[in-house]
């Protein structure tokens, strides 16, 4: 499927500028109880994510760094949809929105932001900056 | 017998009496691989990885799907179990070096067979050279078996590896690969398969079969030269260590350190054969126009028809006579050279190979320094076999 | 300026509108090329060395013929000095490995700079971890040129080696090789020069340079994927041993020992990438159709229109300023990341690379992360730079 | 230039059968003043050439080992050439065969049998073991 150019550029104006230039949580908490990278080297967009666990449960989450558009708003949409809720629902929230975004068909329904980010996977070669902080945080929290 | 499969490859188009008996060496391309080769060298040439514009994306879409396909071929759902090399050799090469270096002690020692090609076999000895340890090499027969309790007895406490081919290139000896993995696996000990002789018609299910490493070459299974495969199994991913340093393979590069990718992506330093992956890619496509069974079949019963026809020349000597045949046989012709035989042949326009075939401790267990040998595959017929009789008997007359 | 040179190419028939801004990555494929691989793998297609019949034999033939233009290309009358490997990575990787690893002591040094692409750094950064020498990087100035004088102040009586890229694949810088051989030279170290990105449009003639290594890539000089060149000096080709170990390099393998043949020979081991020697050398057929001094003319002028036009966009900011510079450029906008810049720029079919471009530290020492990165080739033409600038303003003031 | 079948057989049957047939001092001399191997390890073929030598002058001339009928009448016809000469006039020669061998016309004139050998070289991918026996005692007289 290809995307036309001003596809391309009505969701970036109404979606990705927006949450790139007023990320959630943007700043550095190196105090935070959990902190990690989400890192692609291929091209060397790097976060941190800073996460404040209590009980099981994510309270204030942070992030800081530097990567293009996509990725940094796609991190900013994770950070705010994981505030409030379990590891465990974390972890299945993940695993759903990588298997839609992958998988050829989206097979489930989200909000309209997280619409927006699997809508971009048909924008070429940039599926791997929407995944970033996805799969960062899920590898995370598999790990125990 | 599968039929027409000539038409496939335009070779024997161009030269319809050409008789090929060199597949083990490597195989003729079919026109769906040269096809897929041209259109992307064409109209889908670029780079991978670090470029998003859109023939770099579909090249790095498509290298990684052929990741997959390659990945199913073996009946492994997981294709970061394989990483794209230059070919059989250079994927073993990486396992001495980079997995069994560090874990090969003094006085360990490392198995492998007088069966193997010296791709499978000088890395081991010069590895344990190094790190004075010994260097089995399990005897055969003397029909070209192997003997499996003799090669359980070779396996011992002090044994870290085993490596050893599935088809001898040069007596055609198909081992019981299973048998012996199961073998070594009940004393703990990793094992390779150099499976650069059967991957193009055997079933090599990694769920049947359970080898912890396997080699192989795009050009021996109808794709291009200059690339191969190195399949590790999950457990050992982590212990590969990259092979070639370069770009592509890298975490974080500073002036102090690197740190590296994980297997398989550690191994693919520098820019990949994008092109030969893309051949190799089609190549499995191909295979897969055919049952395995009946290529092999086809195989079977083209060699079987050539060992009689050689049998009943009078002169003619079989090296090895194996329980299990694949498609190939090396022989000898009394009084007259290997080389001179396959040049008498060439006259004839027969293709077959002459010397020591990679396996010169082989041959030499054999008491011969060097054979004729030639080998089938999927687009030779009976009669090519008769032609191949009548062009020696003819030649020993000449000679005589 | 040369004239209609996309003509040559495939692609640009098939994509009249691409703009390819990413030679430096991969150049196109011409026609000549394509045609002589598809040739090859339609109709010669066999392996080399050990077969005596035609078709393997004229494979032979041309694949030895193939060596003998590589070296008359570097201005060598001796075809033994060239190696043929999988790529300029794998080339650095055996001078590493197989030359200075020997030859390295504790306290040791060995020589790069900070232009060098990860090929040229990480395989020289881990040898002297092992060796516990000393890695030592060349600054450069705010502009990315390498100062002279402070490279020679980084050779002393420990340094064993310098190596360096004659242009950077990141900045544009050109080095000049000539006289930087020479300072190492008076103070007897040897030098290798990756020559990636300069092989197909400078001269690079060994009796005006007197390197005594030198790696190229097929595929940057309009050659195929997979295949590469290692030159090695006839003084040192005695002090390369086998990287790889296989068929085809040795003298003799009995089960206690093996030896092998000398250099070049001794790096080929298994089957080489046959095709892509037959694509490597109808590319420098092709780059004989053109006068090297009109290639490297008509792409300044296409650098120079380009650094002009870049500049007159405000936000833009081009990154290093060297005082000879190649059909390299790297920039970034203010406040969009390279990524986004090149994702939309490919919206308007320009093919331009966003990322770290395999120089991690150097893009660190210019106080940056990543670039993005466009590259010309003797394809490109003026009205490309403008449809470059067209789309630089339009994504900018979207973008604002 | 391609060489018939019939003209192949023709040349063989002629010179290289009878050569091979009937090698000239075809025996392990190992108590000769020099030993060397001529050895192809592409295929091989391996000759062992035992040289007495007096007064810088080849004296008597044997060899010895395994190889395909071209290599074996080579070496027997270099023997044959060589004995009674000095080393000076051998490596002149060595080096004029090898060069009318290996150059696409033959320029310089050879007696039958040389020049048996010189037109066998377009039977393709065999001049290998013609030049073997020439190489190894070119390489071995340049070293001193
Ligand atoms: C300067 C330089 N050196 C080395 C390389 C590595 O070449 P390859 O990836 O073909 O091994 C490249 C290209 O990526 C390069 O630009
Ligand atoms: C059994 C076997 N192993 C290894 C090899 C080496 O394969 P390659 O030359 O493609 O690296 C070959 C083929 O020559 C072979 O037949």
């Amino acid at each position: 499927m290809v995307v036309t150019k001003e596809e391309v550029q009505a969701l970036y104006k109404a979606h990705i500028l927006p949450e790139n230039n007023n990320p959630y949580h943007f700043e550095a908490k190196d105090n935070a109880s959990t902190s990690l990278d989400a890192y692609n080297p291929m091209c060397g967009d790097k976060f941190q994510l800073h996460l404040n666990v209590k009980d099981d449960t994510f309270d204030t989450v942070h992030f800081h760094g530097f990567g293009c558009a996509i990725s940094k708003a796609s991190t900013s949409i994770l950070l705010r949809k994981i505030e409030g809720i379990s590891k465990v629902d974390a972890i299945a929230l993940c695993e759903k929105f990588l298997k839609n975004l992958t998988e050829d068909n989206q097979v489930d329904e989200f909000d309209k932001e997280l619409n927006t980010l699997i809508a971009l996977k048909h924008f070429d070669g940039r599926i791997d900056c929407i995944k970033l902080p996805w799969e960062a945080l899920l590898a995370h929290l598999m790990k125990g | 017998m599968l039929k027409n499969t000539k038409t496939y490859f335009p070779i024997f188009k161009k030269y319809p009496d050409l008789v090929y008996l060199d597949s083990a060496a490597t195989t003729q391309r079919p026109k769906l691989v040269i096809d897929a080769i041209n259109q992307f060298n064409s109209f889908e040439n670029a780079n991978i990885h670090r470029g998003v514009y859109d023939l770099s994306n579909s090249a790095t879409k498509n290298f990684e799907l052929a990741r997959e396909k390659v990945a199913k071929y073996l009946g492994s759902t997981n294709p970061k179990t394989i990483a794209f090399t230059s070919g059989t050799t250079n994927s073993i090469n990486i396992v001495a070096s980079s997995f069994l270096r560090p874990r090969l002690n003094k006085d360990d020692n490392v198995v492998i067979t007088l069966l193997d090609h010296h791709a499978n076999f000088i890395p081991w000895q010069m590895l344990a050279k190094e790190k004075e340890a010994e260097f089995r090499v399990v005897p055969i027969d003397k029909n070209g078996n192997l003997d499996l309790t003799v090669l359980e007895k070779s396996l011992d406490q002090k044994t870290k590896f085993l490596s050893l081919n599935h088809i001898s290139n040069s007596l055609g000896t198909t081992t019981d690969i299973g048998e012996i993995i199961a073998l070594a696996h009940k004393k703990n000990i990793p094992v390779m398969i150099d499976a650069a002789q059967s991957i193009a018609y055997y079933d090599l299910d990694i769920h049947q079969l359970d080898y912890d490493f396997l080699a192989f070459s795009g050009h021996k299974m109808f794709g291009p030269f200059g690339i191969g495969v190195l399949y590790v199994a999950e457990k050992w991913m982590k212990n590969i260590t990259p092979y070639n340093y370069g770009g592509g393979i890298i975490k974080d590069v500073t002036i102090e350190d690197t740190t590296f990718s994980d297997f398989p992506f550690n191994i693919e330093a520098g820019t990949p054969n994008i092109s030969g992956v893309m051949g190799l890619s089609s190549a499995i496509d191909f295979i897969h126009k055919f049952d395995k069974k009946e290529m092999i079949q086809h195989i079977s019963d083209l060699v079987n028809y050539c060992t009689d026809q050689l049998i009943s020349i009078d002169k003619v000597k079989i090296i090895g006579n194996p329980e299990n045949r694949s498609g190939i046989i090396s022989f000898v012709v009394d009084g007259i050279h290997p080389h001179d035989v396959a040049s008498f042949l060439n006259q004839d326009n027969i293709a077959v190979r002459a010397g020591m075939h990679c396996t010169q401790p082989l041959l030499a267990a054999m008491n011969t320094s060097a054979t004729v040998r030639v080998s089938f595959s999927i687009y030779n017929e009976r009669k090519e076999v008769d032609q191949l009789k009548n062009s020696l008997v003819e030649l020993i007359k000449f000679w005589s």
